[in-house]
């Protein structure tokens, strides 16, 4: 099978500091990478190259083995079909939830298109079959801004899913959830995969090993290994720089 | 929830408060334009003026001492039983410095107080904002500044100088006197862009020659390009036509660059007694300014006016030239209306030709044809108590010639 | 029809009648009041709805007003060269000035040179993700640049005196009251056409957007829109209405002059739809006939004081109604209904009326 | 050859009397990201507090006394500005810290209350100061006059830059105020008291506009609008400059003031104001982050 998308030596320096010193990822279709490694590994600067927040200054990021997206603007990017949820709820909080996920619909969004957008019937049955994936029918009027923190989790996770995505980046999906939310996203995120690849950055270990197939692991800005999550354990190079530490924790 | 509850839902409320507040503030503000109106019914013997100048923003600094001048004279008028026996009333409204400001003023004293004739104004700006209301509603505006000339308003009386008042005359004085090179410097609007025009074509006529001409934006306070230009150039005169505050930087940069009076001479034309006052005696001794009238000129009529002034208004005050015009605009507005017998305003304009007074500054005459004055020009050299001492002056009353129509060399200007 | 519209049919209607129970003087100033309406709605478009605080719409309400101008100044001149040109030493009419004989072109560019110029501006600075304040201040300069170059290019453009003396429209004379009262019907419709233009694209999906914009910027982006363009087309609406404001309101004052579109005059547009509730496009309205209401009275009544005033009000509106007087409004609604429900229905009808 | 001495003096010398405005701006508006309008009138207090002191010696000091009045007025003018700049801090911009904006329009209302107490206080025209004669005159160089003023306020904002460079960089309250900078939150969980700090910050630089003040009045008119003159140039310094960065500002105030010279020199003040402002504008769609940034992506 085809890698949906490659890091190929991906360089990243902020005034001097080298945030990625030369990454090599592939990740395939319908996938569910884990992406885990101390702080400062590099993790969400990885995801924000993919998704173009942050500009590499060297190397290729391949969309489908052919199109190089370094260059690309975020918005650019997102209409390749990679979406990306931040580890903030980055909703809109004075919009209504209804308002976020027509916004977040898979549409033309240029000026002049969404200027003469209709909401359509099949529009109008997508965004409630999604509320109701979400769990959120009944606050669908609520301002975002007024939902509980999980609550405002979900939506976002539900507007990148609009989008009908083929990549989605996830960061920390799971922080400052219970435990019982925390089950259900994990199965969503398994149902998710079966229409598209997700990259999600994950710190808590007993989550990465109830959902994982695949994690790499990261280190100083590099991919130290990868493997299934028994394989990483059995890393020893892994439980020098990482595991040996949270053991414990674990 | 009633009926009524439910009609007067939030947004009719909204709305219906914007109409309330809509139309209560319009009524504030015409209220405020209307408290005059009490006086109205009494009309039978007062007669109202207008008097319009700016007393709020940055042209207040000047005008304040034009309305207490015209003020003043509207008093010793009254004092003195008034026009046509009947006591003036002036009503008195603020220009805010903003140009639609005078004009929506003025719209108003004709209107709606139906004055007889307003004094006001102070830049060009204000009197060409205000020339069509007055023109549209056959009003009578006093205008007491000098100006750049090239207007003659039927419905305007001009009782400052015009350029060949002030300008022409202080070029000829300085080309006899003082050196045949001129720099020419003026802040960047109308008036130093259109008397600079007239000085070049006169510098020609009369053998001077332009060495340099240079603008600064209004507010501009450096002036350390400018005068390495004027060192440049090394012209005997500098012809200064820069406005309020950049005056005070100018001197003060001229001074500190080492060039005094003694090397070059600056006449200035916007220069009078209160500008001396900010701009600091000490930098500007020895220099020139051309006027019609100083605090020191030597008549019994401006021994008389500077004292009811300073007893009136304050012993640090000083009078000037405009504060001067504007005194003797009342004065010639009454004159011209006792002629006439009425206050009607077209009977004013056409009794108001050949009118002559004794102004502080010397006999003045209204000039029927373009409704301008006749005055004496003046030369003044500043001492270091503020003061001017004159060192020339025409001898007669000049006629005044808005469009330099009598100068040969004038006419290609306009 | 439901009562939100009501309402606003009742209100623009009541300013349409102005002239049966304004006087001729009153009407004027509603008049100008009016268009600075104009002005905020466009401020509150930008403001209020997308986040973009201009510190530079003098120019464009500036911009606007000189198009129509240079067409009225020409009407004036009857075909010979316009007064201050004469005197300024132009021999002939500069080559820009031609196409403005003509109304319809004078009046079309009063809208669309503000907003291309609005348009050139955003576009750079918006793709730069120049934003917040550091738009506010480079905008600021705009407003340096062009109020220095009219002074200076006083032979093209009137230097500080701006244009003035106008005689007629479209062969009216604008000295007639008739004709007076037309323009002030015709402020009217077109203000309250810009409200239900500027009602209609808040409601819309184009609206949401904008909306998103001021919230998060750079989240707007994640969800694939690309927000350069929806900026630059709101601000270039915004400064349209400015422009489109410029013309009515030299159609009814009769002046023009670099002065109206200077910093001063810029910031205190920004106060009309502060006062009025940034987030309301009916608040912009009444904020900025209120302001300019009282800066009548005050500046009549007590000049020294207006400029205190003014601190005062800036200082009052953004520690103590960052919503305006709408947002104060619907807050006090709010809590009088939370009050209500409690209490239940038998002190409602009171707490109305009262 | 006098020209171009004079013409490069003159560029400096502007750069020098801008730097000197920007210079507290760089603090309030560049490390604190304040906006602060209301700082031409700081200025406009220097200048007035200069003049004050100035009568009060022609009053009541013997008259040999006179020229060292100045002296008295620069730390005066530095504390009235610096007082003026803590009770703003502590009565409005505190509470707008994070509504940019709002405190942007907020210290517009609090320039014009300012002006108007001024012109209440002093009147509506402009004061005269009369420079020390000790800084009358100036030095002359292959025929170039250097006017000891300009000398002065070159010193002067020179001293300036050394002191708060020293004070930022040498001294624990400086070293704690840019942490406090740099992050916020960071340097809050480390016990520095951030709201003194704030304080502290703002006043400085509010206390450097009561000196700029003090230095202009030796070269330009005192009145109760001379702040507005400066407001929007400094701030275009500072931007220009770069948040955050000192160095930034000074090379910003150089160029603008070297620029702003040799344009009015080959065309004339109006246009030099003009391409001075356009290529301001011009540059920073260029280079958003301005000619030195401490920080990565600063306009966001």
């Amino acid at each position: 099978m085809q890698p949906i998308l490659s890091c190929r030596d991906v360089r990243v320096s902020f005034n001097g500091f080298q945030a990625l010193q030369g990454v090599n990822l592939d990740v395939l279709p319908q996938e569910v990478r884990f992406l885990i490694g101390p702080n400062g590994a590099g993790k969400t600067t990885l995801l924000d190259v993919v998704c173009g927040k942050t500009k590499a200054s060297d190397g290729e990021v391949l969309y489908r083995q052919t199109e190089n997206i370094r260059k690309l603007q975020e918005h650019e990017i997102v209409h390749l079909g990679i979406t990306r949820k931040f580890q903030a709820p980055s909703i809109f909080a004075n919009l209504t939830v209804w308002e976020n996920l027509e916004l977040s619909l898979k549409q033309k969004r240029g000026l002049w298109s969404v200027m003469r957008a209709k909401m359509t019937g099949e529009d109008k049955g997508k965004m409630e079959a999604m509320l109701l994936r979400i769990g959120l029918m009944e606050q669908r009027h609520n301002l975002a801004g007024m939902l509980a923190h999980g609550q405002k989790q979900w939506l976002e996770i539900g507007m990148q899913l609009m989008q009908n995505p083929e990549i989605l980046l996830l960061d920390e999906p799971i922080a400052g959830m219970s435990e019982t939310e925390r089950h259900k996203t994990g199965e969503l995120i398994h149902e998710i995969s079966e229409t598209c690849s997700v990259l999600i950055v994950e710190h808590d270990m007993e989550f990465v090993r109830n959902f994982s197939k695949q994690v790499t692991v990261m280190h100083e800005g590099k991919v130290l290994c990868e493997g299934t999550m028994s394989e990483i354990q059995q890393n020893e190079q892994v439980a020098e720089v990482y595991l040996g530490r949270r053991e414990s924790a674990c | 929830m009633t009926v009524l509850g439910k009609f007067w839902s939030k947004q009719t409320i909204i709305a219906a408060i914007s109409a309330a507040t809509l139309a209560l503030s319009g009524c504030a503000a015409s209220n405020a334009l209307n408290e005059e109106d009490g006086a109205a019914a009494d009309s039978s013997d007062t007669v109202k003026v207008g008097v319009l100048h700016s007393l709020s923003g940055t042209m207040a600094i000047s005008e304040v001492s034009l309305r207490d001048a015209e003020l003043m004279a509207i008093e010793e008028i009254n004092e003195a039983g008034g026009v046509l026996g009947k006591q003036i009333e002036p009503i008195v409204e603020d220009g805010a410095s903003d140009w639609p400001t005078f004009a929506e003023k003025a719209k108003k004293l004709l209107q709606k107080d139906e004055v007889a004739a307003v004094f006001g104004g102070w830049t060009s700006a204000s009197r060409k904002a205000m020339l069509p209301v007055f023109e549209q509603n056959n009003g009578l505006l006093w205008y007491p500044v000098q100006y750049e000339g090239m207007e003659s308003s039927p419905n305007i009386f001009y009782t400052g100088a015009t350029t060949n008042q002030q300008i022409v005359p202080s070029v000829t004085w300085l080309l006899e006197n003082k050196g045949k090179s001129f720099f020419l410097i003026g802040s960047d609007y109308v008036f130093p862009r259109t008397a600079n025009k007239e000085i070049k074509a006169q510098l020609e006529a009369e053998g001077g020659t332009l060495v340099g001409e240079e603008y600064t934006p209004l507010g501009h306070t450096d002036y350390g390009t400018l005068i390495s230009k004027i060192k440049a150039e090394k012209p005997e005169v500098i012809y200064n036509t820069l406005n309020g505050d950049s005056n005070v930087a100018f001197f003060k940069q001229l001074k500190d660059a080492g060039i005094t009076a003694d090397d070059v001479t600056v006449l200035s034309v916007s220069i009078a007694e209160e500008e001396i006052r900010g701009i600091g005696t000490d930098i500007l001794t020895g220099h020139y300014a051309a006027w019609n009238y100083f605090q020191t000129t030597d008549t019994p009529e401006n021994e008389k006016f500077v004292a009811a002034y300073k007893e009136a208004y304050g012993d640090d005050r000083v009078t000037g030239d405009s504060i001067e015009a504007a005194y003797m605009a009342v004065y010639l507005w009454a004159a011209a209306a006792e002629k006439a017998g009425s206050f009607d305003v077209d009977a004013v304009k056409e009794a108001a030709g050949g009118i002559e007074f004794n102004a502080p500054g010397g006999k003045v005459t209204i000039d029927g044809d373009n409704q301008h004055t006749y005055k004496t020009v003046r030369v003044g050299e500043i001492q270091a108590d503020g003061q001017f001492k004159e060192v020339w002056n025409s001898g007669e009353p000049v006629k005044p010639d808005p469009y330099l129509e009598t100068y040969p060399w004038a006419e290609g200007l306009n | 029809m439901d009562k939100k519209k009501l309402g606003y049919w009742l209100f623009f209607i009541a300013l349409f009648l102005g002239p049966l129970y304004l006087t001729e003087f009153r009407l004027a100033l509603m008049g100008k009041f009016l268009c600075f309406a104009i002005v905020a709605l466009g401020i509150c478009l930008i403001w209020g709805y997308t986040g973009i605080l201009s510190l530079g719409h003098g120019v464009y309400f500036g911009l606007g007003a000189y198009c129509t101008a240079m067409y009225l100044k020409l009407e004036a001149a009857n075909g010979q060269l316009p007064d201050f040109m004469e005197w300024s030493g132009v021999s002939a009419l500069p080559a820009f000035w031609v196409p403005f004989s003509n109304p319809i072109f004078a009046i079309g560019a009063s809208l669309l040179i503000p907003a291309l110029i609005a348009a050139i501006l955003g576009f750079l600075t918006f793709k730069n993700r120049i934003k917040g304040v550091y738009f506010s201040l480079i905008s600021q300069a705009v407003v340096v640049v062009f109020v220095t170059l009219f002074v200076a290019k006083q032979d093209w453009t009137g230097g500080t005196n701006g244009l003035t003396n106008f005689t007629t429209f479209l062969g009216f004379s604008l000295a007639s009251p008739l004709v007076q009262i037309a323009l002030y019907m015709m402020t009217v419709i077109i203000l309250g056409a810009s409200f239900a233009l500027a009602a209609a694209l808040t409601n819309s999906r184009v609206g949401r957007v904008l909306s998103a914009v001021r919230d998060g910027e750079n989240r707007v982006r994640f969800l694939g829109f690309n927000p350069t363009s929806y900026k630059v087309f709101v601000y270039s609406l915004s400064a349209a209405l400015a422009g489109l404001a410029g013309t009515l309101f030299v159609l009814q004052v009769g002046l023009i002059s670099p002065a109206m579109m200077g910093i001063i005059p810029s910031i205190e547009m920004v106060l009309w739809a502060a006062v009025g509730g940034r987030h309301s496009l009916i608040g912009a309205i009444l904020g900025a006939v209120i302001v300019n209401s009282a800066k009548s009275f005050f500046s009549e009544a007590y000049p020294d004081i207006w400029s205190i005033f003014l601190g005062l009000l800036f200082i009052i509106v953004v520690m103590f109604l960052p919503n305006g007087i709408v947002g104060a409004f619907e807050s006090w609604n709010e809590k009088r209904e939370k009050a209500k429900r409690k209490g239940g229905t038998a002190d409602a009808a009171d707490s109305v009326v009262s | 050859m006098a020209v171009v001495i004079t013409q490069l003096f003159n560029g400096i010398s502007l750069g020098s009397i801008l730097l000197l405005i920007a210079l507290g701006l760089a603090i309030t508006f560049g490390l604190m990201n304040v906006i602060n309008m209301a700082h031409g009138e700081f200025i406009m207090a220097g200048a007035y507090t200069t003049y004050v002191v100035q009568q009060a010696f022609s009053h009541y000091v013997p008259a040999a006394l006179f020229n060292y009045y100045y002296i008295v007025a620069i730390p005066l003018s530095f504390l009235i500005g610096a007082l003026l700049g803590f009770v703003l801090e502590k009565t409005l911009i505190r509470f707008l810290y994070h509504r940019p904006l709002d405190s942007l329009l907020a210290t517009w209302g609090v320039s014009l209350i300012l002006q108007q107490v001024a012109r209440s206080i002093f009147g509506a025209p402009n004061v005269a100061v009369t420079a020390p004669a000790w800084l009358d005159s100036g030095l002359t160089i292959a025929g170039a006059v250097l006017p000891y003023k300009r000398l002065f306020i070159i010193a002067l904002v020179t001293i300036c830059m050394v002191t708060l460079y020293l004070y930022l960089d040498k001294t624990a309250a400086g070293r704690k105020m840019r942490a406090v900078t740099m992050n916020r939150s960071m340097a809050s969980s480390l016990g520095v008291s951030t709201k003194k700090v704030d304080a502290t910050a703002f006043a400085i630089g509010s206390g450097l506009a009561g000196i700029a003040g003090c230095a202009l009045t030796v070269l330009g008119p005192i009145g109760s609008t001379i702040g507005t003159y400066y407001i929007v140039d400094a701030f275009m310094i500072v931007i220009l400059g770069g948040i955050g960065s000192l160095i930034g500002t000074v090379f910003g105030a150089l160029s603008v003031g070297m620029l702003g010279t040799v344009a009015e020199f080959w065309s004339g003040a109006s246009m030099a104001k003009v391409i001075v402002f356009v290529a301001i504008i011009a540059f920073l769609q260029f280079k958003p982050a301005g000619l030195l940034s401490a920080r990565t992506r600063s306009l966001e």
